[in-house]
């Protein structure tokens, strides 16, 4: 793919345990290039909210561990930093399942993805100021109490936090997750307005695998915890079982749901 | 097949008006879910979509307004009468029992259907033995009707998030509801999940008859499956009619739709 | 390859709702009731090894059985209700004081009305199980509050229940018949005529109360009344959605959960202690049987019996090992030390393993399935 | 094998543990010194073993059982030095045929032998204190007739121990027409605040003070900062040692207490004591404390117990006995002045003589007063009134024996 | 006219004590705030801060040093090693516990509890130790008036002004610096905190040591009223009243706990006790707490438990 050099994060044949004997990730690499959109495609319970974690290093809270194999971010083994010190490097994550602290304002929420910063009140104000640009109805709300906003006013609120910080690199859970269509459509342009402007790389978990694709540079594709695709997102969508199975487009013409007569035998490219 | 009666309401919501200090969630908001249809409710974040829901089984009391459920008026719902009146529901961040197996989640859905009391349970004997095995049957039918027999045993909690929202799916199902409230049950699949859930949804509603009020973000799903489609802004019900009708309206495409799906 | 479920077709539903549906299981259950009904008294009787003494009967395992009954009460409140309580030793007290007043005959005058109640001393198993049922009337009363307070705010409004009975039964002289100094004695232990008084004798009705209770309860939480439970458990709201009325299942688990306990305090009070006062149900006891659910696994019927092992033995093998060992060591460093290493010893099991040995034990059965490949 | 087990509940942690170490520091000590100045009670060694109950009945339950078959005989004997653990145990050493031994403490209604043929409440019940404290307060007063329309209060620890004197106060209310008034203070004591608003506003006479622990120098704190007098507290002799004054500072003077025969101070047995231990460093406490008044109680303890031994080695034979053997030699017990003087303990305890029908074998008493420094004997000895105790021990005792269906012996036919 | 005295007696040294029960209460709520622990090891923490500080000036003082320099010293020793148990507590118990549910990491500062109490006695010993920091006699107020003045106790009055300085700034604190923004957000969600780069082990070492510090000033309030001994740590289960009425996550609430508390077990103790049978405050404060929970869940400041679907 890229060389050495220019790889913001590497993951090189990991292996993952739940629990001490629950393996879920089985030699999982992937790379993002310095700058790159990188998706991560997979069916439910594929791993890639499992892969995020193992980057940003949130795996030993929940009792899992990588077992084998080793990540790179920037060129330093993420195993030896702790969760704070990724963030502190540029790497943030957004969970998946809106995760926002739920006694704690809308704003408070949003500036305390702030908290590694440095640079004085005023960048900490402007940025916040930009967050609400990019959504309005945070700004509307800022004042409640993040646990009682809707399901997809948390989520904007949970992905605002996560812009706060400054990141070199986002790892994005199901960012589209629950919100409305024209969100999606902002979120992703976010997505590409920071990775032009200000070149963060993007390491991002997506079911919608159309719009993922459309604009990430490149797409992994995992299954049962073993990538079993990967190339240039283009190629991806070239690909005719990509097509069938994940953009549901079958020849050219998209099919409608009242038409899935019987349940499809799934094709594997594994297990 | 499905036959929604135009005349037939099951459900009817009067100028229902709810608000959380300065925040108006649902202004005056009247809608009906007729039997047998499956009714989408649509709209923007924090349009009050959930609150919706939660009017309609009871969670949150309106501050006016008036429900009728199978001809019953109400000024509210009590979460318990609207559980054995046959209304059940997924929820838009999952709520299951994380410690339970995904059997005991949907068994647990069949709470109101138990008969025998504490003493046989106590004894798990004679009545309350077969009993117990009868809503097991019930159970794997359901299971195997969501292929979920794979993670029968597996803590609900383990899961990742698609399977969850299945579960939860088992779950009301097993109440063997007459109304089926579903929040976003499509949030967090992909393509191929979407299309297998939406067959659950048809079937559901097909082969038990069960009436669907369903919120969703995916247009496509949403237009596909829905006989009738509400959609909510700031808590005011800005249009109501077919998917064509509400595809077309310029009201639902500048504030929710963007452009035209 | 020893612990392997192939092989076993299960044909019905029945047998897979069964308690122990893998044959292994069963076989081990088995063979752990043979020794406890018939080796342990056989042995005792003949004074064999570790037997040759009453400690082991009279110092480990009839408080073994009984506050193991205990956790599982205990465990149905917390473990499967999620309710946290942190006055089960007030129950057990109040079954025991329940048990000692009705075994004595009860007399309560209402002089102002001029009549009284007077009910003549009942039989020690009548009023052991009525002492239960005692304690799951109050369990009732003091879990009406669970229906508006949550978590740890409820564990610490249970303490009122703690000290208040802590209090009823020292200073109302009613309880205890009047006696000077407080403390009461158990009466004669009378089962159908058969009088109970040698270890080995005590050790065997507990056995019995306890297997029983612990069947019953198993049966419980397995069933549709379980689920209930460990629905609100998980996440309240939702059950109340689905049907499940949070006042049934809590006050359910509440006058269970307070039952055993209070069997389980008139059993410690009658066949363990003889002779007590209610400083032997204080918030040390509360506290203990917490931790035997903790340790021992939220949730888990076997997990209580464990807890219970643990907790109330290694701090005894932790007293005693250096006398045995004869290390040059002062009762005082030794009784620190005992400290020191017990409360590590409960943070390191709680770090390794936060839901107890009951997964450590579930775990373990994974990986001997899977053995000998490692995942 | 030729060792007698001895087992010593004790509490050296725990909230009690300030008074519970020098006491089990005297028994170790004297355990000591009779095994390294005579080798043993006749050439029988003393085999002894701690156990750590921390003040805690169900702990002192498992210490028992835990040791009494130790050694080639099993326990000697046993000091649970708790109330509640002797309540629990009362039952349980009948059965073992252990006798229990509590000096100074345990349930007053065991000094009837003959229903409570184990139990040994030796040289005073707390209904012996509580008369011999009413005698001092009558003298102090000027006669028991004085008494009448006095007001005295009682402070309490809310536990068997503190609990066992107020029938006897009750009856002696009764008696002398003093108005009685009981006020609990809950274990451990710590915070007593409204017990003393009470008492400043009901103004008591005297309070006589029920304490352990914690409890005993907190009440004098508290008693100084409602400015009760110190002099018109009488504590028992277990709120009169140096741990519950010492706490309180220059508050404390004044404050008296009850002696159980003994105060501080060295005595001869204390010399052989620091000549065969402590100058060898086998001692267990630090030389300062040795004379305090816990560690002299805790060594009076042990003699009691060593001599009843050497007692029932005449019957039995000098050989290690059974806990039912050396029960002869404690009902049989009898220690005259000169006998006293030879033990070394001449000037710590009057004669002794323990039969079937009394178990408590001495009833003096004298009253103490800290003075900031020391502890003063400011009384001459008094005697408990054996016909207002002896009623009420008949009564009780009574009871106990049918609830438990213990038929009482006969003494007369006792030997 | 004297029961009215003698009333006002009882509810000012009511109110007095209540606030120094508060001392031992914001310790909790500290801890409690920054990451949802319920530290049933506070007890232990003021035993150990107190053990450490009397047993460090007495040796000062035997040395030779003048009385204040030993204080300053002494006050020092134990500020260290307040701050070593608290690493120590974070690096081995709640530091490796974190994500876990309440329960377990409530049982886990039991724990906690008895290795601090076997740490402490074991170094420090387990005899009575007198403290005298601060006057422990009385003032009578309004003699005048009232025949025997109203009793107020100078150690209460200056226990009633630390807690007040203590609460002021810890509650400026919390609410208006981003530290204390991160420490609420940690207490909501471990992980989520961990994922936007709050460095919990930090704020957990830095809270533990808050709250090491509020312990030892416990200490000598405590110390001086009982001498520093093992009976100390009891005083944890008299603060848990104070707590929850004040609300668990509230400063302020602590003191105003202490004050309902203080008054109401003292006035029931001397007016209601006596007719049955006394000794009734113990329970008297936490069926308090438990009235006050029933109508407000979270306590009368704490934050409100959020109930949504
Ligand atoms: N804490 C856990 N303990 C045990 N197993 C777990 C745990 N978390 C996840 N798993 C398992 O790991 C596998 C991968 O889960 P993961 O959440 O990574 O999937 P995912 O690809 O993100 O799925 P989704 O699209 O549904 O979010 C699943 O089979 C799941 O059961
Ligand atoms: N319990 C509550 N307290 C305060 N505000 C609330 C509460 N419940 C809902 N709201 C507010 O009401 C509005 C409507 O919320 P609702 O959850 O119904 O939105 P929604 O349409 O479901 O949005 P989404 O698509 O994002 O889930 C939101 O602004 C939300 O913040
Ligand atoms: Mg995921
Ligand atoms: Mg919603």
């Amino acid at each position: 793919m890229t060389t050495e050099a220019t790889l913001v994060l590497s993951v090189n044949n990991i292996e993952v345990v739940y629990d001490h004997v629950i393996l879920v990730l089985k030699g999982v690499s992937l790379e993002v290039p310095q700058g790159g959109i990188v998706a991560l495609l997979g069916a439910n319970g594929a791993g890639k909210t499992t892969t995020l974690k193992a980057v940003s290093n949130l795996l030993h809270a929940e009792r899992g561990a990588v077992t084998k194999g080793s990540i790179l971010f920037d060129g330093v083994e993420v195993k030896s930093l702790s969760p704070n010190d990724l963030v502190r490097r540029g790497c943030i994550q957004v969970m998946e399942g809106r995760r926002a602290f739920a006694h704690l304002t809308v704003e408070e929420n949003i500036l305390t993805g702030a908290f590694t910063r440095r640079d004085g009140k005023s960048a900490i104000a402007q940025d916040l100021e930009r967050v609400y640009a990019y959504f309005p109805r945070l700004k509307e709300r800022r004042g409640s109490t993040a646990g009682y906003t809707s399901g997809g006013e948390q989520q904007m609120c949970v992905i605002g936090r996560a812009l706060m910080s400054r990141p070199k690199m986002i790892l994005l859970d199901e960012p589209s997750m629950g919100l409305a269509p024209q969100v999606v459509e902002e979120i992703f342009e976010i997505v590409r307005d920071l990775n032009i402007k200000e070149g963060v790389s993007f390491l991002l978990a997506e079911q919608n695998t159309n719009m993922a694709l459309r604009y990430a540079s490149h797409g992994y594709i995992l299954e049962n915890g073993r990538v079993v695709m990967d190339g240039e997102a283009r190629a991806l969508t070239a690909n005719e079982d990509v097509k069938e199975f994940y953009l549901g487009v079958a020849g050219d013409k998209r099919k409608s749901y009242r038409d899935v007569k019987h349940y499809k035998r799934r094709k594997r490219w594994l297990a | 097949m499905r036959a929604p009666d135009a005349d037939d309401i099951l459900l009817q919501v009067e100028r229902v008006a709810l608000s959380f200090g300065g925040v108006k969630a649902l202004r005056d908001v009247s809608f009906n879910i007729r039997k047998g249809e499956i009714r989408a409710i649509i709209g923007p974040n924090g349009a009050g979509k959930t609150s919706m829901l939660n009017v309609i089984n009871g969670f949150y009391r309106p501050n006016h307004g008036a429900i009728t459920f199978k001809g019953r008026t109400r000024a509210k719902m009590q979460p318990f009468e609207a559980a054995r009146g046959g209304i059940a529901r997924t929820f838009q961040n999952v709520a299951l029992f994380k410690g339970m197996s995904a059997l005991d989640n949907i068994m647990a859905g069949r709470t109101l259907k138990v008969r025998c009391g504490v003493f046989w349970q106590l004894l798990r004997f004679g009545p309350a033995l077969a009993e117990e095995v009868e809503h097991r049957r019930k159970v794997e039918e359901i299971i195997d009707f969501l292929e979920i027999e794979a993670i029968r045993k597996v803590p609900v909690g383990r899961l990742p998030y698609g399977l969850q929202k299945r579960v939860e799916l088992g779950r009301a199902l097993a109440m063997e509801p007459d109304l089926l409230l579903l929040d976003e049950p499509m949030a967090g699949m992909n393509l191929e999940e979407k299309e297998d859930m939406s067959r659950f949804i048809m079937d559901v509603n097909n082969h038990f008859g069960t009436t669907i009020a369903l919120i969703e973000h995916d247009m496509a799903v949403v237009m596909d499956l829905s006989d009738r489609v509400a959609v909510l802004d700031h808590g005011v019900k800005i249009a109501d009619g077919t998917p064509d009708e509400v595809k077309r309206s310029q009201t639902v495409i500048d504030a929710y739709l963007g452009i035209v799906h | 390859m020893l612990y392997r479920e192939t092989g076993q077709f299960k044909t019905t539903y029945a047998e897979d709702i069964a308690i122990f549906p893998i044959r292994q299981d069963r076989i081990a259950l088995a063979v752990l009731l043979g020794i406890a009904f018939i080796g342990v008294p056989l042995l005792a009787t003949f004074r064999i090894w570790p037997f040759g003494s009453d400690y082991l009967l009279w110092a480990i395992l009839l408080p073994f059985l009984i506050l193991a009954l205990a956790a599982i009460g205990t465990n149905i409140l917390v473990g499967y209700c999620g309710q946290i309580s942190l006055g089960s030793g007030a129950f057990m007290a109040i079954g025991a004081y329940s048990a000692y007043k009705l075994a004595t005959g009860v007399h309560i005058p209402f002089a102002a009305l001029g009549f009284a109640i007077s009910i003549p001393p009942l039989p020690v198993l009548a009023s052991i199980l009525l002492g239960g049922l005692m304690s799951a009337a109050a369990g009732i009363l003091f879990g009406i509050p669970s229906l508006r307070i949550k978590g740890l705010y409820l564990a610490v409004a249970t303490l009122a229940a703690q000290f208040f009975f802590d209090w009823a039964f020292l200073r109302l002289p009613w309880f205890t018949n009047y006696a000077p100094s407080g403390s009461v004695n158990a009466p004669e232990l009378v089962f159908f005529g058969l009088v109970v008084r040698t270890p080995v004798e005590r050790y065997l009705l507990c056995l019995v109360f306890v297997t029983l209770l612990a069947m019953l309860a198993k049966n419980l939480v397995r069933g549709n009344l379980g689920r209930q439970w460990m629905a609100i458990r998980d996440m309240d709201i939702a059950a109340e959605l689905i049907g499940i009325r949070p006042l049934y299942a809590k006050l359910t688990a509440f006058a269970v959960s307070s039952f055993i306990i209070g069997v389980a305090g008139a059993l410690w009070a009658f066949v363990y202690l003889g002779s007590w006062e209610p400083l032997a149900f204080s918030i040390d006891r509360s506290l203990e049987l917490l931790f035997m659910v903790i340790i021992g696994g939220l949730g888990s019927i076997m997990g209580s019996f464990i807890g219970a092992a643990f907790i109330l033995i290694a701090p005894i093998m932790l007293n005693v090992l250096p006398t045995e060992l004869g290390l040059p060591l002062s009762t005082q460093t030794i009784t620190h030390l005992q400290f020191i290493i017990f409360g590590s010893l409960i943070c390191y099991l709680l770090i390794k393993e936060p839901h107890g040995f009951a997964r450590l034990i579930s775990i373990g059965k994974e990986k001997l399935r899977l053995w000998p490949f490692p995942y | 094998q030729n060792e007698q087990f001895i087992p010593i509940l004790s509490y050296r942690t725990g909230p009690y543990a300030v008074n519970g170490a020098p006491y089990a520091n005297g028994v170790v000590d004297y355990y000591n010194l009779i095994n390294e100045r005579d080798g043993g009670i006749n050439g029988v060694k003393i085999l002894f073993e701690e156990c750590e109950t921390a003040y805690a009945t169900d702990k002192g339950v498992e210490c028992y059982e835990r040791l009494k078959s130790k050694g080639p005989t099993g326990a000697a004997f046993i000091n649970p030095l708790s109330t509640g653990i002797t309540f629990a145990l009362t039952e349980k050493t009948a059965t073992d045929k252990i006798p229990i031994v509590t000096m100074g403490y345990g349930r007053a209604d065991s000094k009837n032998g003959a229903v409570f043929a184990y139990n040994f409440p030796l040289l005073g019940t707390y209904w012996s204190a509580a008369d011999i404290a009413i005698q001092h307060v009558a003298k102090e007063l000027g006669g028991l007739d004085k008494l009448k329309g006095k007001k005295i209060s009682l402070l309490y620890h809310d536990s068997p121990y503190g609990k066992e004197p107020i029938p006897m106060l009750q009856v002696l209310a009764q008696k002398y027409g003093f108005e009685f008034t009981p006020i609990p203070v809950t274990h451990p004591g710590v915070e007593q605040k409204s017990q003393w608003l009470a008492i400043r506003q009901h103004r008591p006479d005297y309070v006589l003070v029920w304490g352990w622990g914690v409890m005993n120098s907190t009440a004098i704190k508290e008693a100084a900062a409602v400015a009760y007098p110190r002099d018109k507290m009488i504590g028992v002799w277990w709120s009169g040692a140096e741990p519950d004054v010492t706490p309180a500072g220059d508050q404390a003077a004044g404050y008296k207490a009850l002696m159980l025969q003994h105060g501080a101070g060295k005595f001869p047995v204390h010399a052989d004591i620091e000549k065969y231990i402590y100058a060898k460093g086998k001692g267990s406490t630090e030389p300062g404390k040795i004379g305090e008044v816990l560690y002299n109680r805790g060594i009076t303890n042990a003699m009691l117990g060593v001599e009843a031994i050497r007692k029932a080695q005449e019957k039995f034979g000098k050989k290690p006995l059974t806990g039912e053997q050396i029960r002869w030699g404690l009902e049989n017990l009898i220690l005259t002045d000169a006998r006293i003087k030879e033990l070394g303990f001449e000037g710590m305890l009057k004669p002794v003589s323990i039969s079937c029908s009394d178990h408590e074998g001495a009833r003096y008493g004298r009253v103490q007063q800290w003075d900031g420094k020391g502890w003063k004997v400011i009384s001459d000895w008094y005697t408990a009134d054996e016909s207002l105790i002896e009623p009420l021990v008949a009564d009780v005792s009574a009871k106990y024996a049918a609830e438990k269906k213990v038929t009482p012996r006969d003494c007369a036919k006792e030997t | 006219m004297i029961a009215f005295g003698q009333f006002l007696e009882v509810l000012i040294g009511g109110l007095m004590s209540g606030v120094l029960y508060s001392l031992v209460a914001l310790g909790f709520v500290l801890i409690f705030k920054a990451s949802g622990v319920f530290n049933y090891a506070q007890g232990a923490m003021v035993l150990l801060a107190g053990l450490a500080l009397v047993r460090a000036l007495d040796l000062l003082v035997a040395n030779g040093f003048p009385l204040w320099v030993a204080v300053v010293l002494g006050i020092g020793f134990a500020a260290v090693i307040m701050a070593a148990t608290a690493w120590l507590i974070e690096r081995f118990v709640v530091g490796p516990l974190v994500n876990q549910d309440a329960l377990t990491l409530f049982m886990s500062t039991i724990g906690v509890t008895f290795v601090i109490e076997g740490v402490a006695e074991m170094i420090f010993g387990s005899d009575v130790y007198p403290l005298q920091l601060f006057p422990t006699d009385a003032w009578f107020l309004f003699e005048g008036l009232f025949p025997g003045g109203i009793l107020v106790n100078k150690l209460d009055v200056w226990g009633a002004l630390i807690a007040g300085i203590l609460v002021a700034g810890l509650a400026l604190f919390f609410q208006r610096t981003k530290t204390g923004r991160a420490l609420r957000a940690v207490a909501d969600d471990h992980l989520a905190a961990h994922s936007v780069g709050i460095p919990i082990s930090w704020i957990w070492f830095v809270v533990w040591l808050a709250a090491g510090l509020v312990a030892l000033v416990a200490a000598t309030v405590w110390g001086t009223k009982l001498g520093v001994q093992f009976s100390i740590t009891f005083l944890a289960l008299k603060a848990l009243p104070v707590l929850i009425i004040g609300g668990l996550t509230s400063i302020p609430g602590a003191i105003v706990g202490g004050l309902i508390v203080g008054a109401g077990e003292k006035i029931a103790e001397v007016y209601l006790g006596p007719s049955i049978g006394g000794g009734i405050e113990y329970w008297f404060a936490y069926v308090l707490a438990l009235a006050v929970l029933l109508v407000r869940p979270q306590g009368l400041f704490g934050e409100r438990i959020i109930e949504r679907i």
